[in-house]
C-alpha cells in the first residue's frame, strides 16, 4: 500500500541505539508533574536535537545577513549556506532543487498551491496559467480525513472559482473507501488533495492507485506529505505526484518553515500566490514581472535560519536512515494499535491491528471525555495530544467529537510505549467508568 | 492529595455523572450557546423564571469534558433561587477566582459544590472547560427581557 | 512631520553606550576582509543581541511543544509563553493584543490585507465583508517610493478585482509631492498604503496628513511600518491608521516573524486569508467557521520560538528606550546626509542634509555601478546594501537602475558613519572617474 | 595583490570604460536579450556574419557594472574570426573556469584579455555579473538559422 521506495525490509532501531539518540534531544531529559517526559506528541511538532538548536544558534551568532541582495561578504556567505539548504532537502525527498519552495509551513504550502490556482482562475498568470483555470463544472475532490489545512483551502477555492468539492469517505473505521472512487473521481476532476498519511488514523494512503485514477482524468495531484517526509523515505520520482508539501517542526527542525514541491513545468506556469522583493525582474508602478520557480513563489526576506536548521536536521535524519526510521515507528504503530484494541472501552480508530500504519494511534475511550484522559496522562508524564486533531469532518462520521492520539518518533523507546499503554488501562477505573 | 485528584475531585465527578438540571425546558426566559473553540465542545443554556422574581434551576445541554459537564451542574443548582443580577455577581467572582491560577479559593458558603473547582484554577488549560456554562449564563442575563 | 509621540527631545545615545551595547551583539566582533565588519545593512537585516539569540535556544532546548492544542503541560507551558509575547510586541506599539496577528513577515502581513480583500470581493465573508468589497471605479493608492511588497500585492488585488492602482508621484530628490495629494486622492479611493519610513530615502512620510485626507474620503489606510517600528517610538493610537505592518528580523529578532496591527472591528470584519488548522470553530466537510481576529488569521502551526525571541528583542528595546535609538540615528542620518552632499560625485537621494530623515542614506556615484561601489566597501570589511533595494520604480523615476544605501541601528558608531564616509571619497578615484 | 585589485585588473577597468563592440546594428544573424534578476542589469547582444562562415566582432548593448561591461567588450573581441560552435566551446569553457571558485584560471592563450577574469571566480556574487554576456551568446548561438 505504501508507496514509498523502500522495499528490502530495514532493520529498526535497537533500544540502545534509541537511548544513544536520546541524548542528543536536551528536552527528552525533563521531568514533567515529578516524572520523567514522555513525549508521544511527535505528531503534533517533534523535539530537536541539539545540532539543529546550535545550527540556528550559530548562524544568529556568526553569519547572519539579508541573503541574495548582498554585495557585501557576509551577504555572500549568507546567501550561499541558504541555497544549500535547498539542495538537502530537495535531495532528502529525490527532487530538483528548482522545485523545491521555501514556505513558512504546510498550511501556507497548501494555501499557496489553492491561492494561485485562484489566482489562475481570476486571470492572472496569462496563457501559461490557464491550465490551472478552475471554474463551475469542473471539481476538487478531497478525502474525509483530511487535516484542516488540506481541506480549508479547497473550500476556499471552490467558493471563489464556481468549482464543486467533492469527497472520498471513509468506512466506520476511518479508513478511506477506494470502493466509493469511480463515483466520485471522474471526467470532472481537476485535482485530487490527500494525506499520505493520516494524523489521525495513521493510514498510509494508496498513493499509486489514486495518482493512476488522477492520470486517467488529467487531475493534479497535490499530497499532504506532513506526517510522512518526517517518517518514511519518501521519493518525490517515484510518488509521481504533481505537488507535495511538508513542515519542518515535524521532522527535528525550527518551527516557521516547510516546502512546497511541485514539478517544475507547473511551478513555472504557475502564478504567484504571495508577492514582493526578491520574486521578480522587473517592476513598473503598473506591473510586474515574476522570476522563475522557486523564487517565484518567495516574495519576501526567507526563513534562513530556519532553513539551515531544517537542513541540519534532514543531516541528522538521513544519518539514522529513513528506512530505520520507519521500520522503528511501523513496530511502534502495531505495538499501539494492538495494545489499545485489547483494553476494555477503548475503540482504535483506524487500520485495526496487523494492517500497515505509521508509528502513531488514536482512540476514544467510552464514557471518558477525551480532554480528561489526556489529564490523566499529563499527570503521569506522558504527553499525548487530545482533541479533534485537525480533523473535525473525521471525528463527526466516527460519531466523536475528540479523541486521543499517541504519536512516536525514532527517538521513542519501547518503554515508552508500554508506559502509556498502561496507563491507558487505568483511566476508565480512575473516572468510575464501570466495565 | 496528587493534582490529578485535587482537578477531579469526587463531588466534580459525581456532578458530571449525575448532570443536574440537564435537559432543556420550553419558553426560557433567555439561552445562551456557547462552543469552546479549542475542543469543539458546546453548551446551552436556559434560564427560566422561579418564584418572587428569582430564577429557576438552570436547564442546559452540551457535551464536553467532566470539568464543563461538572461546572454546568453545579451552576444549575447554585442559580435556583438568585436574582439575576445575584447570579451575574456569582459569574464574576467565579471568574475572578478560576483564573487566578490557584492563588485564590472559592468560599465554600458561596459556592457550595461548586467549591471543589479551586483546584482548576491552577491548570490553565482546564479554566475554558470550567468557565463555559457560566459564560453561558453571563450571556443569557444580558438577554433577559 | 512625523507623526510620533515622542516630542520631548530624546538625548542620544554616547558612544560609550553604544561600545557596551555591542558587547550584547556577538557578530559585530567579526572580522572581515581583514578588516572588522562595519556593518552598515541593518535596514535589510539587523543582526540580533545575545539575549535574543539565547531566548530561542532555550525554548528549543526545554519547552517546544505545539501550542493552543495541548492537554499536556509542555504545551500548556508553550502556550503561555507564546500569549504573552503576543502582549509584550502588541504593547510595543501601544496596540492592544486581540489586534496583532503574527505573520511569517511584513511581506506576509501585506499580502494578508489585500488577499483577505481580495477575498472579500469575491464575495466570501459574507455581510460584515462587504465593507471591503473592491470593483471596477474603486482606486488603490500608493506611492512612487513603495517597497516592492507594499505595492505588488496591490497590483495583483487589482487585477484581481478590476479596481485602479493610483500613485502619488514623488520629485526628482525621491521626495514625495503632497502637492500632487489632491488630484489622486478623492471619492474613489478605497485604500491608501504607504510607508512610513521609505528604506531607500529615509524620508519619514507625512502620516497623519493622509490619514486626514483618507478619512475625509472614507478610504482604508495601510501603513508599511518595516522601517519604522524598529526605530522610532510607535504608537498605533496616535498614528490613526486602520493597518500597520512590520518585520522581526528588522528589530534585533529573528526570521520567518512579522506582525499585521489593525482595528479589532476591521480585523472581525475581514474574511481570512490563510486557512488550516486553530483558526476554525466549526468544520464541515463543506465549510468552515472561523474565529475571531487574531485567531483567525493564523492558520496552521505558529512561529513560536520566533515570537518568543522577538518579544526578547523587544525587551531589549524598551530597555534603551525607542525615543533615544530615534534621537541616535536621526543624528547619524543627518551625519550621513551632510557627509555624503559633499562628497564629489556624489547625489544623494532623499531629503536634503538639515530635513527630518531616519538613520540611513542612499546615494547613486556618477560613473561607477552601484556593485562596483559595494564591492569596494566590502574589501574595507564595510557592509552597504547596493542594488534597487526592492524599489524599481523610484529608482526608475530617478533614472537610475541601482543605488548604494547605508544604513545604521543603535549598535552603529559614529566612527562606522565616518569610516564609510571616508571610504565613499575613495571609491571614484579606485575606479578611476575623473573629476 | 589585494581582493579587490584581483577581481578590479586594470584590463577590466579598461574594457569597462572602453567597450569594444558596444552598439547594436542591423540585420544581426541572431540576438539574445539578458537580464541579471539579481541588480536589474541588461544585455543586448547579436552575432553578425563575418568572412569564411566566421562570427564577426559581437555587437552588444546595455548597462552594467564594470564587470559585466568589461566582459561583455572581451566577449565581443574574442568572438571575432570565430564559427560558431568553436564560440560555444569558448562559452562552456569559460562558464567552467568562472563557477571554479578560484581554483581554476584562464588559460591566457585562448581568452586574451579576458583572462584577467580568473580573479572573479573566488567572488561568487560577481560570477553573474561575468557570465551575462556569454548567457546571451549562448541563447544567440543557438537561435542562429
Ligand atoms: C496531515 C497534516 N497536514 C497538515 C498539517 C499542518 O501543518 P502545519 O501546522 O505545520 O502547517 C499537519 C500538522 O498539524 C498535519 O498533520
Ligand atoms: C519598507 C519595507 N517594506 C517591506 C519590506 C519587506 O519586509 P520583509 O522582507 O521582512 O517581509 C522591507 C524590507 O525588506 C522594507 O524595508
Ligand atoms: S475539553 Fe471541552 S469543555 Fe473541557
Ligand atoms: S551588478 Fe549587475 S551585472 Fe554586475
Amino acid at each position: 500500500m505504501t508507496s514509498t521506495p523502500s522495499i528490502a525490509p530495514a532493520v529498526p532501531l535497537d533500544q540502545a541505539e534509541i537511548a544513544a539518540l536520546r541524548e542528543r534531544f536536551p528536552i527528552l531529559a525533563r521531568e514533567m508533574n515529578g516524572h520523567p517526559l514522555v513525549y508521544l506528541d511527535s505528531g503534533a511538532t517533534s523535539q530537536r536535537p541539539i545540532e539543529v538548536i546550535d545550527a540556528e544558534h550559530d548562524y544568529a551568532t556568526h553569519q547572519n545577513a539579508a541573503v541574495h541582495r548582498g554585495a557585501h561578504l557576509l551577504a555572500a556567505e549568507a546567501t550561499e549556506l541558504f541555497e544549500d539548504t535547498r539542495a538537502t532537502v530537495a535531495a532528502f525527498i529525490g527532487a530538483d532543487e528548482r522545485e523545491l519552495v521555501w514556505t513558512s509551513g504546510a498550511t501556507a504550502a497548501l494555501n499557496l498551491i489553492a491561492g494561485a490556482i485562484g489566482n489562475a482562475s481570476a486571470g492572472l498568470g496569462g496563457a501559461a496559467a490557464e491550465r490551472f483555470r478552475l471554474g463551475p463544472g469542473d471539481e476538487i475532490v478531497v478525502t474525509e480525513l483530511e487535516h484542516h489545512a488540506n481541506l480549508i483551502p479547497w473550500q476556499q477555492l471552490a467558493a471563489r472559482t464556481g468549482a464543486t468539492l467533492r469527497h472520498l469517505p471513509v468506512d466506520d473505521h476511518g479508513v478511506l473507501r477506494l470502493d466509493a472512487v469511480d463515483d466520485i473521481i471522474g471526467e470532472r476532476t481537476r485535482i485530487i488533495a490527500f494525506a499520505h498519511v493520516s494524523n489521525v488514523t495513521g493510514a498510509i494512503a494508496p498513493v499509486s492507485e489514486l495518482v493512476a485514477l488522477a492520470e486517467r482524468v488529467g487531475a493534479l495531484t497535490v499530497l499532504d506529505a506532513c506526517q510522512s517526509v518526517p517518517h518514511l523515505p519518501v521519493d518525490v520520482a517515484s510518488l509521481g505526484v504533481d505537488f507535495l508539501v511538508f513542515s519542518g517542526h515535524k521532522m527535528l527542525g525550527p518551527n516557521g518553515i516547510g516546502a512546497l514541491w511541485g514539478r517544475r513545468r507547473l511551478l513555472d506556469a504557475l502564478p504567484p500566490f504571495l508577492t514582493g522583493g526578491s520574486m521578480i525582474t522587473t517592476v513598473t508602478i503598473d506591473g510586474a514581472e515574476f522570476l522563475p520557480a522557486p523564487q517565484r513563489f518567495e516574495a519576501g526576506t526567507q526563513p534562513v535560519s530556519q532553513a539551515i536548521a531544517l537542513a541540519s536536521a534532514v543531516r541528522f535524519l538521513q544519518a539514522v536512515g529513513m528506512d530505520r526510521v520507519h521500520a522503528t515507528e511501523a513496530a511502534y504503530g502495531q505495538r499501539l494499535a494492538a495494545g489499545l484494541a485489547v483494553i476494555p472501552g477503548v475503540t482504535l480508530i483506524g487500520p485495526p491491528p496487523g494492517t500497515p500504519r505509521a508509528g502513531l494511534a488514536s482512540f476514544d475511550l467510552a464514557g471518558v471525555h477525551a480532554h480528561d484522559v489526556g489529564q490523566f496522562f499529563d499527570d503521569r508524564g506522558i504527553a499525548v495530544r487530545v482533541g479533534h486533531h485537525c480533523a473535525q469532518p473525521l471525528h463527526r462520521r466516527l460519531g466523536l467529537t475528540a479523541s486521543t492520539r499517541a504519536s512516536s518518533y525514532l527517538y521513542t523507546t519501547e518503554a515508552e510505549i508500554d508506559a502509556f499503554l498502561e496507563a491507558t488501562t487505568l483511566v476508565g477505573p480512575f473516572f468510575g467508568v464501570s466495565r | 492529595m496528587s493534582g490529578l485528584e485535587s482537578l477531579y475531585q469526587e463531588l466534580i465527578l459525581d456532578h458530571a455523572r449525575q448532570r443536574h438540571g440537564f435537559g432543556l425546558r420550553d419558553a426560557p426566559a433567555a439561552e445562551s450557546h456557547q462552543l469552546n473553540p479549542t475542543c469543539g465542545d458546546e453548551v446551552t443554556l436556559q434560564l427560566h423564571p422561579g418564584p418572587d422574581g428569582r430564577l429557576a434551576p438552570i436547564a442546559w445541554e452540551g457535551h464536553g469534558c467532566s470539568i464543563s459537564q461538572a461546572s454546568s451542574s453545579c451552576l444549575s443548582d447554585l442559580a435556583a433561587g438568585l436574582t439575576p443580577s445575584e447570579l451575574q455577581a456569582l459569574v464574576d467572582e467565579f471568574r475572578t477566582v478560576i483564573r487566578s491560577r490557584g492563588t485564590l479559593e472559592f468560599d465554600e458558603e458561596r459556592f457550595g459544590d461548586a467549591a471543589a473547582f479551586s483546584g482548576v484554577s491552577r491548570y490553565i488549560a482546564r479554566v475554558k472547560c470550567a468557565m463555559l456554562p457560566w459564560v453561558a449564563a453571563e450571556e443569557a442575563i444580558s438577554r433577559l427581557p
